[in-house]
């Protein structure tokens, strides 16, 4: 019966999937996560459908090409101009065949999306052009830092257009839209770095949206959360004020180079005699910095608009304090 | 219209050839005989010409982008400006170029003479049509001149709404543009319903003119849908409605079902023509009865219908429910089956054929080639899981290349070689046009392969830097890319050269059998001195060589005279 | 071709040589009045609170009303079959389109932020 | 019968005029259906916004004058009803009931555009505008819309404690974080102003704007045929213009009855 030999084909086809599946092969990276062989072995399932076809229909074409050559005085041999079973027959394969695809594809992509119990549960940001990451001590970091062998869920939302999160390794990607939040998840299998890209063309530094997966070793990843929440303590001022500069949005507004921005540049900032707008200067110190954080609105550098957000609240007295002792090595 | 009564030219055998004659080129003169004609070949030529500039304005950025991918950062442009060549690169190839291309340039010059007619049905709605093109075109053009805009071409809100390009001017002129292609629908399927000649049944048709039917609905279907799309677009930049922006309380992935309800029926829209002109040519250079005509027939208006249901494809990882990803995808595999189809006719056409390996039937060979690989790659998209991988990666931009330029663009440069002698009464040469063939075969495959790999190891879309990892493959891709620039000189360079010097063309050089080459090349302005009969279009081993006059001519039919026609050679230099 | 044509203007009883269908003038006072009277039916009954089923209720009669502007004002039951084709064709892809965006909107609704809207003006 | 009549008109492609007229009228259809399918798209965003958002629907539907709304459907239907038998008397060669007919049916379309007007502009005084003109007097019971929030998201969300979830706190999160559930809400828009109202009247300016920029269209349309009706140009052989100007005219009128009881009368 054809129908049965078409399924030990598609099983054999299957088989060879898995072989040459999990693998740095020719077309796909290493797999870093749970999810990422059972979407390698149906991407080699499809392959191997498709260079069986793709063979199949250049080798006949060849074959015709050769055999049926224009010769003079050779008259086209006289063949039917239409068979029904044999359409029937090249109609009913590709289709038993796509169901196959469709159907495997469905159930893993179900699997990938549905995140286990007991994640743990780590916040990403996407904003122009950066990645953030919160964990649930309140640390914020550029890369994305998990234990291995762990179910991690993330929770991602995007602070102005859309962004994609994607990470190859790991076969996972999602786009991270501003109002709502996407859900991801996934299972690091071993320890080691892995990248992380923006999919989501979102405007001039899309290309540089990178960012890290570190997996930790067992035990590692709470002792660098620990480290990590408390930095302020660890880092000197002006290195810690840094790390506040790129984790907390400055960067976004501020550029530390001379830039134009939608902020004044931090390049020489200190100790600047800043104009403001309705013709009063003031000199940038300690205090005028402090009230710039707090109160944004209350004095306005001529030139700009009022738009930058207080951080009241968000910032305390000490990474305050961290990012003037930054912003005092700006030069 | 450029009127001259109809009677007061005397009709020409319909196998001779007209250079020097009359004929729809020498009927009138002045620029201004061509800017208000109203006859459809003229319309033809003047939107084949339009659209091969856009063709090369798009190839050009095309060539410009490959080169700063050369290297992994800036090679000879900035960020910004690498973001507005390639959404310049997309949207004039996909608006300007691709979707008019066939049925607006080559559409429009067979379209009536397959149907023994002498117009379309509304030869002045086909004249609105193409200064619509202008007008849109110019707006794109302006849109660039005056900064370029920066979106890719699918406009993907919030950010096409925040951006500061001239987003506005460019989704304007795609707006225009998407009139011109309703118009050019609307007139084909009142043609087709109207203007058939006795005989002609539906299943009698050219295939060539069931693609454009097929194509006719989906332009009108689908385009209107594209039309409010960029109407709200442009609202939403202008005067800040906000039904798209999630800033003012809009849905950001609704802008995506909007988008695509039209852009997936648009990639249908580029490869229906092309599978029709596929359809005629294999025929013809197999020298045999296309096989299975009512499948290829049915599967055009299967693909038209379907392709409707697909759209969420392009959304699987954008925030749609599962349940949609489902449905899409189901879907998704539904409608590869028409094309696997027509692959498996044409491959069954050329079987005990006699295969004339002339240049049309050498694109066709490629397409079988590159559209069964762009074809193959649909469906790893399409599978769900993979999908999550391989989206916005240049894999997807290696399976749409292949698609449309190893599918649509191969089939229009395989019809522009066959209809050539019908439009300009001249043959090209064969050597050049052959090797130029093989060569943009070659370059093709060299420039977009490698993307394949590069996109599943992972290399993002739309980059302007990318990892050192990718280099190799960027740098073989770049080489290939100027293969292909160096193919397309060639080709400009062979075919000016037949239309100042080329060998005059017989009326049917290659045999076919539908109406067109019943008449002279190239052909009066009315088309046929007495319409014809309609027969079998894919009877063409009713047609055979004669050597006196260079061409084929109806044997043991009664309709031609064949013997009595002069020898073709004297006229035009 | 032109069958239907000569039986539709054997039909019209005022018929003049022409080509198409003329409807007869108390058919299109009817179809007025009946228009008329649905308007008024559909103000009338948004006032009598039945929950959702109001919505459909509306829609059933600016239905009938659609169905009756094309029937008679727009000569469709005396043109073409084709012709109905086309038009009842954009209909069904208006629906087709609707209702899949309605069902994923529907489905992604609980991932959005209740009322994000954070670029409104104060 | 007439065919040296038909000859004036009848192009040179086509082989009898019913050819001609059959193609005039579904290229007419044709494009007829692309319009519906233009419309689509706006009632697609209704129909998504409403069904997600009740709420606003019925909250805002209010601010619309239900009165006006249904003499413009009054008026519209009677225009339609004097271009159906403006085309009447076309066919039957009454050239004076035709002038008379179109002429009244381009004064309906001038009384719609009024009345549109007068409502336009109580919406503009009222501030009752679009997106981001939205700005709601509140003697008229709307509050101000949700307040503006930059930083969304402050990187140092807390853990909600209550589902054990990192999705930020209510007082932290995003405006309108903090409000009531799906089903709280729709029972709260009697009361107070529900979130993002702008969303109706974006919807509302965008339908009903489109749809008077279809009723320009349709007059100019109109007086062009009023114009060609004057100087004798219809008759029983030659009608055609007239024919497809009124299909065109029953489509913008066919649009407005969907539009009135979607927009205005809402439960
Ligand atoms: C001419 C244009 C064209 C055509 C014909 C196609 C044809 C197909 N496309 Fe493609 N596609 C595009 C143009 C086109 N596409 C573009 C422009 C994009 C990207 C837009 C953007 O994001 O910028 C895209 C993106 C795209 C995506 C989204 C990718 C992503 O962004 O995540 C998907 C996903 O399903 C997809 C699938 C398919 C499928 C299944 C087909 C099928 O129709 C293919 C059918 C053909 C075959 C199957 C081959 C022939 C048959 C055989 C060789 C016999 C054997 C067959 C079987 C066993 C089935 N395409
Ligand atoms: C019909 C459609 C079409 C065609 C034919 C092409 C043709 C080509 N495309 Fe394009 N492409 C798109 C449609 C098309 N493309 C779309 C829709 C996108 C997505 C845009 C987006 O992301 O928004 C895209 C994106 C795209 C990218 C990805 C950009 C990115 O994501 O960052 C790349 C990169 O390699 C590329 C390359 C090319 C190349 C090398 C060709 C070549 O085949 C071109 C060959 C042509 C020529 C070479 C011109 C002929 C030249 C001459 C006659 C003379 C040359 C002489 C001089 C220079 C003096 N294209
Ligand atoms: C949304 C953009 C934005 C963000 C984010 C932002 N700022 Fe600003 N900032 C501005 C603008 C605009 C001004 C100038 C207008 C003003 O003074 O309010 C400004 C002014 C300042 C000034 C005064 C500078 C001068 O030259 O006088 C300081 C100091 C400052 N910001 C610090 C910060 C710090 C620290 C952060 C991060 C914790 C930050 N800003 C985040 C936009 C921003
Ligand atoms: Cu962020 Cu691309
Ligand atoms: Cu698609």
């Amino acid at each position: 019966m054809p129908g049965l030999n078409l399924l030990h084909l598609l099983y054999l086809l299957q088989l060879g999937a898995a072989a040459i599946a999990d693998g740095d092969d020719f077309f796909m990276p290493a797999a870093g996560s749970t999810s990422a062989p059972g979407v390698d072995r149906i991407f080699h399932f499809i392959l191997a459908v498709s260079v069986f076809f793709f063979l199949l229909i250049v080798g006949l074409m060849a074959l015709f090409v050769a055999k049926y050559r224009r010769r003079p005085g050779v008259a086209p041999l006289p063949s039917p101009t239409h068979n029904t079973a044999l359409e029937v027959t090249w109609t009913a394969i590709p289709i038993a065949i796509v169901l196959v695809i469709f159907v495997w594809g469905f159930r893993v992509f179900l699997d990938m999306s549905t995140p286990p119990a007991n994640s743990y549960e780590i916040i990403v940001t996407g904003q122009k052009w950066k990645w953030l990451f919160s964990y649930p001590n309140g640390t914020v970091d550029e890369n994305l830092h998990v234990p291995v062998d762990r179910p991690v869920r993330l929770v991602m939302t995007s602070e102005d257009v859309i962004h994609g999160f994607f990470i190859p390794d790991f076969r996972l990607k999602h786009d991270v839209v501003p109002g709502r939040y996407s859900k991801v998840w996934f299972r690091a299998v071993k320890a080691g770095e892995h990248q992380i890209y923006c999919t989501q063309y979102c405007g001039t530094g899309h290309s540089e949206m990178l960012a890290k997966v570190v997996v930790h070793e067992p035990g590692g990843f709470e002792k660098w959360l620990a480290d990590a929440g408390n930095f302020l303590k660890k880092m000197p001022p002006a290195q810690a004020g840094e790390k506040l500069y790129r984790i907390r949005g400055c960067a976004q507004c501020h550029s530390l180079d001379g830039a134009g921005s939608t902020g004044p540049t931090f390049k020489g900032v200190w100790g600047r005699k800043e104009a403001l707008k309705g013709g009063a200067s003031v000199l940038v110190d300690e205090n005028y910095v402090r009230e710039s954080i707090l109160e944004p609105q209350a004095k306005v550098v001529a030139g700009f608009e009022p738009v930058m957000p207080t951080y009241k609240g968000r910032l305390t007295d000490q990474e305050i304090t961290a990012l003037i002792e930054f912003m005092k090595t700006v030069k | 219209m450029e009127a001259t009564s109809f009677e007061a030219v005397t009709p020409l055998p319909p196998s001779e050839n007209a250079l020097g004659r009359d004929n729809y080129l020498s009927r009138t003169h002045g620029l201004r005989s061509w800017l208000f004609t109203l006859d459809h070949k003229r319309i033809a030529i003047m939107y084949l010409v339009s659209i091969l500039a856009s063709f090369f304005l798009g190839g050009v950025s095309a060539l410009l982008i490959r080169t700063e991918l050369l290297g992994p950062h800036k090679t000879i442009m900035d960020a910004k400006t690498y973001n507005q060549m390639f959404t310049l690169h997309g949207a004039v190839m996909i608006f300007l170029f691709i979707i008019p291309g066939i049925p607006a340039a080559l559409g429009n010059f067979v379209l009536p003479m397959m149907l023994g007619a002498k117009d379309v049905a509304f030869p002045r709605l086909n004249l609105a049509s193409y200064y619509l093109w202008v007008i849109g075109a110019l707006f794109a053009v302006l849109s660039i001149v005056l900064g370029g805009v920066d979106t890719g071409w699918t406009f993907y809100t919030p950010y096409s709404t925040t951006t500061n390009s001239n987003v506005v001017l460019l989704t304007f002129g795609a707006f225009i543009l998407g009139f011109s292609s309703i118009f050019t629908g609307m007139n084909f399927i009142v043609s087709i319903h109207k203007l058939r000649p006795k005989g002609m049944t539906w299943f009698k048709m050219p295939l060539f003119l069931w693609g454009l039917y097929g194509t006719a609905i989906l332009q009108v279907i689908a385009t209107p849908v594209l039309a409010i799309t960029l109407l709200l677009l442009i609202m939403e930049r202008a005067l800040g409605v906000g039904i798209f922006d999630p800033a003012l309380g809009g849905d950001p992935v609704l802008y995506q079902h909007f988008f695509w309800f039209y852009s997936h029926p648009a990639v249908y829209i580029m490869i229906l023509p092309a599978m029709g002109i596929i359809s005629e040519v294999v025929s013809v250079f197999s020298r045999k009865h296309i096989f299975g005509y009512r499948m290829i027939a049915l599967s055009s208006i299967a693909i038209a219908i379907l392709s409707f249901l697909v759209w969420g494809h392009h959304m699987f990882v954008s925030g749609q429910s599962n349940l949609a990803g489902l449905i899409f995808s189901f879907l998704t595999f539904m409608v590869a089956i028409p094309s696997a189809i027509k692959v498996f006719n044409w491959l069954a056409t050329m079987y005990k054929g006699s295969i004339w390996l002339a240049t049309p039937m050498i694109y066709v060979l490629s397409f079988l080639v590159l559209f069964g690989i762009g074809g193959l790659t649909g469906l790893f998209l399409g599978a769900l899981a993979v999908n999550v991988h391989l989206h916005d990666t240049y894999f997807v931009v290696a399976h749409f290349h292949y698609v449309m330029f190893g599918g649509t663009m191969i089939g229009f440069l395989a019809g522009l070689h066959y209809w050539w002698p019908k439009m300009f009464g001249r043959m090209y040469n064969e050597r050049m046009a052959q090797i130029t063939a093989i060569l943009v075969f070659i370059g093709f495959n060299t420039t977009f392969f490698v993307q394949f790999v590069a996109g599943s190891k992972g290399m993002p879309r739309r980059s302007f830097n990318y990892l050192p990892e990718f280099r190799i493959y960027n740098q073989i891709s770049t080489i290939g890319s100027y293969l292909l620039g160096l193919a397309f000189v060639m080709m400009a360079v062979y075919l000016v050269r037949s239309l100042i010097s080329g060998k005059p063309a017989p009326a049917n050089p290659w045999g076919s059998a539908t109406l067109e080459w019943q008449t002279a090349s190239p052909p009066p302005t009315e088309n046929f001195a007495h319409s014809p009969e309609a027969g079998d279009p894919y009877d063409v081993e009713a047609w055979t060589w004669d050597e006196k006059i260079g061409g084929y001519v109806k044997s043991g039919g009664t309709v031609t005279s064949g013997a009595t026609v002069p020898t073709v050679g004297t006229a035009g230099a | 071709m032109s069958d239907s044509y000569s039986e539709a203007a054997a039909a019209g009883p005022e018929h003049g040589g022409s080509v198409s269908h003329v409807v007869p003038m108390k058919v299109l006072i009817a179809v007025w009045a009946a228009l008329l009277v649905l308007t008024i039916l559909t103000v009338a009954a948004i006032k009598v609170d039945l929950g959702s089923l109001n919505l459909w209720i509306a829609m059933a009669i600016a239905t009938l009303k659609a169905s009756l502007v094309v029937l008679y004002f727009m000569h469709m039951r005396y043109d073409r079959p084709f012709n109905a084709i086309v038009f009842v064709t954009a209909l069904l892809f208006v629906m087709l389109f609707v209702s899949i965006a309605m069902l994923d909107s529907k489905a992604y609704e609980p991932e959005l932020v209740p009322g994000y809207a954070p670029g409104m003006p104060k | 019968m007439s065919a040296e009549h038909h000859d004036a008109h009848l192009a040179h492609h086509f082989d009898t005029p019913i050819q001609q007229l059959e193609s005039g009228k579904l290229g007419m259809w044709i494009f007829l259906s692309t319009e519906i399918l233009l419309f689509g798209g706006l009632f697609c965003a209704y129909a998504v916004y409403r069904s997600n958002h009740p709420e606003i629907f019925v909250y805002a539907h209010r601010f619309l004058d239900t009165r006006l709304g249904a003499i413009n459907t009054v008026i519209l239907i009677g225009s339609s009803f004097t271009m159906a038998w403006a085309v009447r008397c076309a066919q039957l060669g009454k050239q004076k009931a035709l002038v008379v007919l179109l002429g009244v049916t381009i004064l309906c379309a001038c009384g719609f555009l009024g009345i549109k007007a007068v409502e336009y502009e109580h919406k503009w005084k009222d501030g009752l505008l679009w997106g981001k003109r939205y700005k709601a007097k509140t003697e008229h019971g709307a509050h101000a819309p949700a307040a503006k929030a930059k930083g969304l998201l402050p990187p140092t969300a807390k853990v909600n404690p209550e589902v054990k979830s990192l999705i930020p706190l209510p007082a932290e999160a995003p405006h309108g974080l903090a409000a009531p559930g799906h089903a709280a809400r729709a029972e709260h828009a009697a009361m107070e102003a529900p979130k993002n109202v702008q969303t109706f009247f974006s919807i509302y300016f965008l339908m009903t704007g489109l749809h008077g920029i279809h009723v320009i269209a349709g007059m100019v349309v109109l007086s062009w045929m009023l114009l060609r009706a004057i100087r004798g140009e219809f008759g029983p052989a030659y009608y055609t213009p007239v024919d497809l100007a009124g299909l065109y005219w029953h489509v913008v009128d066919l649009i407005w009855i969907y539009l009135f009881p979607l927009l205005y009368l809402i439960h």
